[in-house]
């Protein structure tokens, strides 16, 4: 999934380009296309418990991923899919898990708002506003430590800005000069009420104040995100943290089942002119990329997609005692042995 | 007298608060436009206004924090968080702060404010959005807690909570919200600390709170047609609890089953065991058991999460066992 | 305690400028003596349990506390007896509790660290870094709601600005525009190690994020501290919060019974040139005040806190059923009467 | 063969699990330049450098919750808390991302981190200085919490904490660390969850841990006097904790008394007692009993607090009481 040598618009158009821009779509589709399966899954009740989705934010995820090498690691919140999907977890895993089957990415223990690959460096979603920055932090720490070259992503919203937590990282990592990225997706909104009603300050002053470089771009431009994203996660790896702020929309509600009437029918209505999927089809239009090429990319995804759903509904549940031993490594082996 | 679901129990509990008493204000993230994340402070800006219904960003520790100094300060705060298991984030707030005010500074003044926070399973909602913690905060010397099961005691017991003068933790529960009861008019405050017997019976006494009592009276009626009478006591405060009444009861029935939803594993129930294997030892004849979750986080899956939740089943083999 | 006419310095010299420095100087010297005083008998093993003095900082309490009214209200810190003293404690009840008395302010079941006084505004010295910034910001929001006309003070040192908390509470008093003044004790130290090596930012520049207004002044110079709390404290009780960093000296150690051998001694021997009894009492006498009124203060004040402590000495120790009774406002009341 | 004190076996086990294993960091307020607030990383930065021994800002969630992060990416960081009560602020990187990140991404990764933090009174340190908070901790699954009484036991349960793959809190006693034994050197690692006898004795069981197991054995040595032969037993783990131990002892002496300094009500006791009037019901003989700290704040004051601290008269009479 990840695209070492990323995107510059710089680069010239012609075969480079528009294969990189391609393979940014390709994750922006099968992230999109993820999510609106499991909206249908949800509103069949096959899904349980509460989901969010990243729908209008996937040029985020798909954008910041092509600029991390798997040795790279990621903390996630509440809103994780396409960060997921994007880092490259076993698609399989993903939907057994949403479907909380034994063979889910977290043995259907986690769901939704924990879906992790640790073989991928997906360190997580979190269901704790702000959790997972501290998470990246530490592992951005451990990198540092053993001087492994990599780096670490903590992903957030804007809504999350308000959590001290945050700011005892900004700190902490500007402090120590880590290697890490902190990446905010500005949609605009904590749960039903605006940012600009819970936020005092914007990101860039803050970012200022911890004299921490911080970029603002439109998130929902996956070519300009993969841009600065692969020049900051160039400096974060020689100089320490940056963060990039992804303006962005969250077209689905704060959770499935959210009729967002609490939001102007006109922004609502709005939100379609900045689809990311349709901004990156149209760039890949105009690169020369014929209907043809998207028609087959959006089958092979379909196609990949329902197979995860049909493996995932054909696999067994998880059992009760596998997972009451799972909440030790060793699971009491001391007490019994020693 | 009006039949209205636990959640709207709790919301006209803080109206009728609001409208007594101009100091009681509410605080929350969402609480206000949006009337609550669960919907319990709906309408209440719009009666109430701005100033005393207020949303707040999503900075946990510095609400907790501010409802103490607004406490203080005059007010009676009425914080809520969103789910049991943020309290992680105001664990200093109540307990360093709000708890030892009043004992710290030589009795000068009180903290009245009320943090309301549902707990709880059954809902798929996994590990981080179904805990229940509310031993943690028994064991805080300055606070209660407070856990009502149904519409009628979740009205009182809040209403009383924030006459109260000391700091209050008041949970509720997820999947009480829908259940339907009576609430009258001018229904009274129940005392806190007061539990109530909701099944008479000579055999064996089940003592639970919030949706076990439930649980409880579903074995209780199972048992009964084994010809075994169960009492079920709603302890309905934890802290502090009502261990006359359970003393009474296992008085007469010399058998104690407890029950709860929070992990087993020093969880409430320990110390009503252990209170009463100290103080009703001589009232014994079987062995005290308790029917809660098992030692693990809660399980998204919902085959898992049925099997961690306590059961009638549990429950009604916990006291057959007892008797046997 | 209070000043309502606060110094200005260009209010001219005079009759009246002399009187009220001189009245901020005797708030000095009550200070800076009343920790003496328990610094010996702390080596005596007379005070009991940790003690963190605020020697070198008394010009930051003298000079806010002049700029406040009684229904003011205040938050403090592990550093709190000039704030304490300052905001016009009583000074018998001060002593009582520093020596465990029955009859201290806090009848011997708080100590150095939790010296509070509720009949004057002072809600409470506070062992948890940070924790007494949230209390002030929900006192200022009391003020606020019942439209009382006061303010709240938030002191803090220069560590406590890592704690999220801090930032929290700067979000929601600018967001709200509280009645909130942040007082920051800048005095480069978090217990043992430079808070240089602990901020990767300044206050200024978070403020300034936070878009707070924001004053950074010699905290040593008594009559600068109280000349801008004054405006500040006026612009706070109009308009909402403001931030006033004083930069001050950290004399005697973090707590009593520290060597500070990790400290440079230059740096240690230079203090004294900042020593803001000293910088007051120059001020004093270029204005004609006299050595004699100096000393009669001197003499006057002596006698306050030797009277202090004996009858502290002279007062019953606090019974342990007492203190048992005063963890719930109406022990068990509700349980007995229902 | 060494005598060293309790402070100084804890500073050997970090250094020796530091020079042992180079994926050991410790991280904390002042455990660098200054070697820890109360000296237990002594020495340890110079021998080891700034990059594994870190002093942080005075922001304990975010050292908390990076400790975390760092332990899912291949480090075992041994972060400090300066004293217990500092850990109302790290609860939500204990409880919701430590404690559960193996079940809930399941079993994908261990999470080998150890939370090292002080508790007790005696220091006269008031209120939000002395608490003594484990029994939040020991009601977590996932958790695992040690309390060692000794520098023996110190160290190997430490050095075991470092190497256990699983999220440890390690809770030492401030009064303890100037107390004196032996540390051989090569000591062995204890293995978690297992009690010691330190004192056998056929009348009696008195459970312990941590600065508590001295008041036990003092009271043990007054009941001697009076031909009363109690045995004590040392937990040292508290999550999990060596049930069989206890009830092998209980079925000896059929009497059981159980001792700690934190708050007796929702106390760790309460578990113990708990358990033992389900599995050890018909072992007893008399009333289970605890002698612990009253439902009240840690006060500040040297004779509230003494009177506060459970007392070697108080354990000997709660024996005699369960005896009689
Ligand atoms: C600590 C904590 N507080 C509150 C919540 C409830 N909550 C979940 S998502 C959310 C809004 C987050 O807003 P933002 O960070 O902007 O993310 P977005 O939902 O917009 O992607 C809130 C308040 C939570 N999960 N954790
Ligand atoms: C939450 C918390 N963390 C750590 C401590 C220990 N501690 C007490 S004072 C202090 C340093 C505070 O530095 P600063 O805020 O600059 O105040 P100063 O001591 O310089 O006046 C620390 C770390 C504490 N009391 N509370
Ligand atoms: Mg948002
Ligand atoms: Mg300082």
């Amino acid at each position: 999934m990840s695209q070492p040598g990323a995107m510059r618009s710089e680069a010239g158009a012609g075969h480079n380009a528009a294969a990189e821009l391609l393979a940014l779509y390709r994750s922006l589709v099968l992230i999109r296309r993820s999510e609106e399966r499991l909206s249908r899954m949800f509103a069949d009740g096959e899904v349980p418990g509460f989901i969010h989705l990243s729908i209008g934010q996937e040029a985020v995820s798909a954008g910041v991923m092509s600029a991390l090498t798997p040795q790279d690691t990621i903390a996630s919140t509440h809103r994780g899919h396409g960060h997921a999907i994007a880092k490259g977890i076993s698609l399989d895993g993903f939907f057994a898990e949403l479907l909380a089957r034994d063979t889910g990415l977290c043995r259907g223990r986690g769901g939704s708002m924990h879906v992790a690959d640790m073989s991928v460096g997906m360190l997580g979603a979190n269901g704790i506003v702000g959790a997972g920055v501290s998470i990246a932090l530490g592992s951005a720490l451990a990198h540092k430590t053993q001087k492994n070259g990599a780096i670490a992503v903590a992903f957030f919203g804007d809504g999350a800005l308000a959590e001290g937590l945050m700011h005892e990282c900004l700190n902490m990592a500007a402090l120590w000069k880590l290697p890490l990225l902190f990446v905010c997706e500005n949609n605009g909104w904590g749960e039903f009420l605006p940012t600009s009603k819970q936020l005092a300050f914007t990101l860039k002053d803050l970012a200022a104040a911890y004299r921490i470089p911080h970029v603002v771009i439109d998130g929902n431009d996956v070519a300009v995100v993969a841009e600065h994203a692969a020049s900051l996660v160039a400096e974060v790896r020689r100089d320490g943290p940056r963060v990039l702020e992804c303006m962005t929309t969250r077209v689905r509600g704060h959770f499935e089942g959210d009729a967002q009437k609490y939001r102007d029918p006109d922004e609502l209505a709005g939100l379609s002119a900045r689809d990311p999927l349709d901004v990156t089809a149209g760039q890949l239009k105009a690169l020369g990329i014929g209907e043809s090429a998207l028609a087959d990319i959006a089958d092979e995804i379909a196609a990949r997609i329902e197979a995860a759903v049909e493996a995932a509904r054909a696999a067994p549940m998880p059992s009760f005692e596998a997972a009451q031993a799972d909440v030790y490594t060793v699971s009491n082996a001391a007490r019994e042995n020693a | 007298m009006a039949e209205m679901r636990y959640l709207r129990a709790i919301n006209q509990a803080l109206a009728d608060a609001m409208a007594a008493d101009p100091s009681v204000i509410l605080l929350g993230e969402d609480v206000g436009e949006a009337g609550g994340s669960f919907g319990a402070s709906r309408g209440l800006r719009d009666r109430f206004g701005a100033e005393r219904v207020i949303d707040t960003p999503i900075s946990e520790a510095a609400l907790a924090g501010a409802a103490v100094g607004a406490a203080l300060s005059g007010l009676r705060p009425v914080a809520e968080i969103m789910f049991m298991d943020f309290t992680t984030l105001v664990m200093d707030a109540l307990v360093n702060q709000a708890a030892k005010a009043r004992f710290m500074f030589g009795g000068q003044r009180s903290v009245p404010m009320v943090l309301r926070t549902p707990h709880g399973g059954g809902l798929g909602a996994g590990p981080q959005h179904s805990q229940c913690l509310e031993a943690w905060f028994a064991h805080v010397p300055g606070l209660k807690v407070v856990c009502p099961s149904d519409p009628t005691s979740a009205y009182g017991l809040l209403r009383a909570a924030i006459a109260d003068p000391d700091p209050v933790v008041f949970i509720e529960h997820k999947a009480l919200y829908a259940m339907k009861g009576e609430v009258p008019d001018d229904a009274p405050l129940l005392p806190l600390g007061r539990a109530a017997i909701l099944r008479e019976g000579r055999d064996a006494t089940i003592v639970a709170y919030g949706a076990a009592v439930h649980t409880a009276l579903a074995a209780a009626g199972q048992l009964a047609e084994e010809g075994i009478e169960a009492e079920v006591v709603d302890l309905r405060s934890i802290q502090p609890w009502d261990e006359e009444t359970v003393l009474a009861s296992l008085s007469r029935t010399h058998r104690l089953v407890v029950v709860h939803e929070a992990v087993e594993a020093f969880g409430v129930g320990a110390e009503i065991v252990a209170r009463m294997a100290d103080i009703g030892f001589d009232e014994l004849d079987g062995p005290i058991l308790r029917v809660a979750a098992p030692f693990m986080p809660v399980p998204f899956s919902k085959g898992l999460e049925t099997a961690y939740l306590p059961s009638p089943e549990r429950v009604a083999a916990a006291v057959r066992r007892t008797l046997a």
